[in-house]
């Protein structure tokens, strides 16, 4: 493991720090604790939405505060979740009235919290709170019949995000916000591939290994088990895989239309994931379903891994309308066309 | 138990989970993300050092600021679940200067339950429950049989091992572990391993 | 080398057509050539700018090519300079009558071929083209005493492209841009540190060997030899050495204000890059030098190397106001503040 | 030299680039960004490819076109300046449809020029005229005392691959190396390999 960094135990606080300096006009903290951090431009009235999980994902999950985005986020240490108290610190600073909407990805360490954060919001703050849990991996197995949803959240979450910041934007209310987040959650799937592994800063060492001419498809962003570990494949034989996986978890009609984010997961450089994305144009055109919008780049990472992840949303055209508005967080910025 | 003998405990647990750091994250990179062993030794030291000045004569006081300590500083699945057991057992003993054993026993039973209430797991579900409920009953048993406190800790420790050790009769159903599905069964479950660790940690006095 | 691609040989066109298929409206290609890529909005009167390079760098060359930075980009094969020919193709397209500037980086092969680009232009198109050459890499030896400039060309042409970008977007002519271009080139300083090699897709082995616990200041982009290789040290001690050797090469007063780039190379984590800023600001602070902006991300890669880069572009009240317009290309939008 | 000669030169040129090609880029990663055995090879092969129909009948145009060919098929330092040297070597020789001894050593010294004029190196620089010049100079020299042209070529390629083993003397000043200034010294210049077996490939006919 080679890191720029100093103590690993300061690892997520210096990193904190940094975003603080170099992002002063958008970003700030509450409760005097940098792991609680909010939007520097409350809007009164607004539904308010929050988000959190484990630090090693940038720009996931703090880079998305921000216009058209979420107003607050709580980051824990490397792969951790962040605690209930400093959820509640985050909900209190950003509801202005209208209530506040956690989005976040289904692992049990982040539910316990934010369940436990939303109880007390409403107990000791009189804060609606309403809770949408992203969860999309097909790499990992659905809910059995009438179960609730055991699929691990990744990259699709960005989409999410998207829309329901979107519609909160728009001035919709907070069981509106909550609908559409929903269906935005309801309508992604992801799946992705790693090519190495991932180092916890403070653990010092990879959390696996994985052979020189090997790839793991499936894998989750913590460096989760995948479908199947196999010898390297070229990029279209991976694409088209992934691509079907994705394909035969949610239909598709001919003349859908979709939106696709080809997320790297580090280390892969933007020409791999271009030419991935390449391939998933040309699959979605031959089966006839439209690419809305394409987003190519790292959205959600697994610290250093070597790898990408394929999402795709199904739209219609109320998502198609908070997919295209505008959005200006540090790391992630969209310019309505025609502007 | 006095609040002396209840705070050197928690140094025990403490302890014993800085010793087995690698070993947990060792077990936890197998199935999960491999901070067990960072989550529970910071966690347990956090909750050790909350409380072990000795202020807090209230020893179900105690109890409750050290799991509130543990749940903020290692808000992770295992930390959470820690942390919800022992202001759980905190709850359950609020008022107490000085424990019983069978105070000792409903302090493990109020954890046990502060833990599946929150993480609404079953037994055979594959976790910290597994690893921890088979010591906590031959606690109960062997207290209501009536031998020393001391022995029946013992005995507890040696079946919370054989409880986490049972683990790989079982397929995970929460957690990362879960999306294993079957292909879980084969391995040992890190959260039982930390049930199993803090009985022993208990035994040894 | 784990790559995700197909045959090494495609590795630059099918990066290439992705490109093109997931931003459709902001990039097109000329002269049947998928390597000649211009904006689709042309305007006309405007000072076109073109720039190109070898492949391997994304964003770079191509990602700047968009409203307020460049108008037309040639790319050759990975770290290959691109044809004469081509950048004739591209010089010929994105001429409005305000002539052309070409800005680049200070290679040999480049160097070669865009003068004779220019010439070509100038002879059989009658189009004035102007070049600004850029070259700032701390590391490499500066020019002998009124020699032409010896230093490579790094992630400090993003700076030179921002501002002569703005300059040309607000209707300056063309001695005008090129001199603002030129002012962002000679105050602008960048030094590189690498912690990994990077590895052609083509050659399929690393271009040099570097040891676990080793890393090395000042290593150029395509791997060319830094100042010193050592043992890998603190994030604040190499930030130190690194903002050091800036601070030697051009002189900051009290009170100067500075831009600064933190450039990540390709596999070094987001994280790591802000502990790193962190530090700058830290650093710049103590000497009273105020920062303007701070960029923090990948702007120029080496493929999928693992380090950063610093770069610091000294300011003065011009340059701050290209600095601060909006852009809006593929990879780089700043939207203006308050809108 | 007729046509068909100087094409088969042109494909031993390609074929000695492709035999080494992993040769120079060794080379290369010591100095440069490893490209080299890439660009050489790819572009003598399409220079090669671009006249070996045989189509053209003017040796100079034939030179001419196999530059431009080259040129716009591996546009790195290298790639530029076997171009310029193989558009000036068309240049010179336009109009001939058959070379005479004298025309052979023109060619090359026009293929020098070529490389010059657009690099500005001069000899000792440590470049491609460093492996490639020794060569010109003792083929003019043998073909000016009248010993065969075979012979010439042969007195030359051993010179022109002294030169190459010879740049560990020098201190490169231009391209990627240069920025090692001093510590350039101890090692082979790249390109003035790239000269040296050109020559090599001239000779062995
Ligand atoms: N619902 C649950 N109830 C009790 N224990 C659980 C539950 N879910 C997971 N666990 C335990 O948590 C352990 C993993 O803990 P931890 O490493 O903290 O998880 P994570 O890193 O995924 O947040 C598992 O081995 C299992 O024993
Ligand atoms: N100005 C010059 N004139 C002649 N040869 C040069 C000049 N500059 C560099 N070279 C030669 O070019 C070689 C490197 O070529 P190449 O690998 O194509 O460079 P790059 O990859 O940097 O574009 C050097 O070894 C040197 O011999
Ligand atoms: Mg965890
Ligand atoms: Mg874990
Ligand atoms: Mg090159
Ligand atoms: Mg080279």
């Amino acid at each position: 493991m080679k890191k720029l960094m100093n103590d690993p135990e300061n690892y997520v606080n210096e990193m904190l720090e940094g975003i603080y300096l170099t992002h002063p006009d958008q970003l700030t903290f509450t409760g005097n604790d940098l792991r609680c951090l909010v939007t520097v431009t409350k809007t009164e009235g607004k539904v308010g939405i929050a988000t959190g999980g484990g630090s090693g994902h940038l720009p996931l999950f703090l880079g998305y505060v921000g216009k058209g985005m979420l107003d607050g986020c709580c980051v824990g240490d490397v792969f951790q979740s962040p605690s209930a108290d400093q959820m509640l610190e985050v909900t209190k600073k950003i509801d202005s009235g209208a209530g506040v909407l956690y989005i976040y990805g289904n692992y049990n360490g982040d539910i316990f919290n934010f369940d436990m954060a939303a109880e007390m919001a409403d107990m000791e703050e009189g804060i609606r709170v309403e809770q949408v849990v992203a969860g999309e991996d097909v790499a990992s197995p659905p809910a059995k019949d009438g179960g609730k949803n055991t699929r691990r959240g990744v990259a699709g979450i960005f989409f999410v995000y998207k829309c329901a910041g979107a519609a909160a934007a728009s001035g919709k209310d907070l069981s509106q916000v909550k609908r559409i987040a929903e269906k935005a959650a309801s309508n992604v799937r992801t799946i992705g591939v790693a090519l190495t592994p991932c180092t916890v800063p403070r653990v010092g060492h990879p959390g696996f290994a994985i052979a020189e001419d090997e790839m793991e498809v499936g894998m989750g962003i913590h460096g989760e088990p995948g479908i199947r570990r196999g010898k390297m494949e070229t990029a279209d034989q991976i694409t088209e895989e992934m691509v079907d996986k994705i394909l035969k978890d949610i239909s598709y009609e001919p003349g859908d239309e979709t939106a696709v984010l080809v997320n790297g997961l580090g280390a892969t450089p933007l020409d791999e994931q271009y030419i991935v994305a390449r391939k998933v144009h040309q699959i979605l055109k031959e089966k006839n379903i439209g690419i809305h919008r394409c987003y190519v780049g790292e959205y959600v990472t697994s610290i250093e891994m070597a790898g990408l992840s394929i999402s795709l949303l199904k739209l219609d055209e109320e998502l198609k309308g908070y997919l295209d508005a505008p959005a200006d967080t540090p790391f992630f910025k969209q310019i309505k066309n025609g502007e | 138990m006095n609040q002396q003998e209840l705070i050197a405990m928690l140094g025990r647990i403490s302890k014993i989970m800085e010793e087995n750091r690698d070993y947990l994250i060792e077990l936890d990179s197998v199935v999960g993300d491999s901070d067990l062993g960072l989550t529970m030794s910071d966690g347990f030291r956090s909750a050790y050092d909350s409380v072990s000045d000795g202020m807090e004569p209230d020893l179900g006081k105690l109890l409750y600021k050290a799991g509130k300590t543990m749940g903020n500083k290692v808000p992770s699945t295992m930390g959470t679940l820690m942390a919800a057991g022992l202001m759980r057992a905190g709850k359950v003993l609020k008022g107490k200067m000085e424990l019983t054993d069978k105070d000792v026993v409903s302090l493990f039973q109020a954890y046990k339950d502060g833990v599946a209430d929150l993480g609404k797991a079953k037994l055979g579900d594959k976790t910290f429950l597994d690893g921890f409920q088979p010591g906590i009953d031959r606690l109960a048993a062997g207290v209501n049989a009536g031998i020393s406190l001391e022995m029946a800790l013992q005995e507890a420790a040696d079946a919370a091992w054989a409880g986490f050790e049972n683990t790989t009769s079982m397929v995970a159903v929460h957690g990362r572990a879960a999306t294993r599905g079957e292909a879980s069964r084969s391995l040992r479950d890190p959260g039982a391993a930390v049930g199993a660790l803090i009985m022993k940690a208990v035994a040894k006095r």
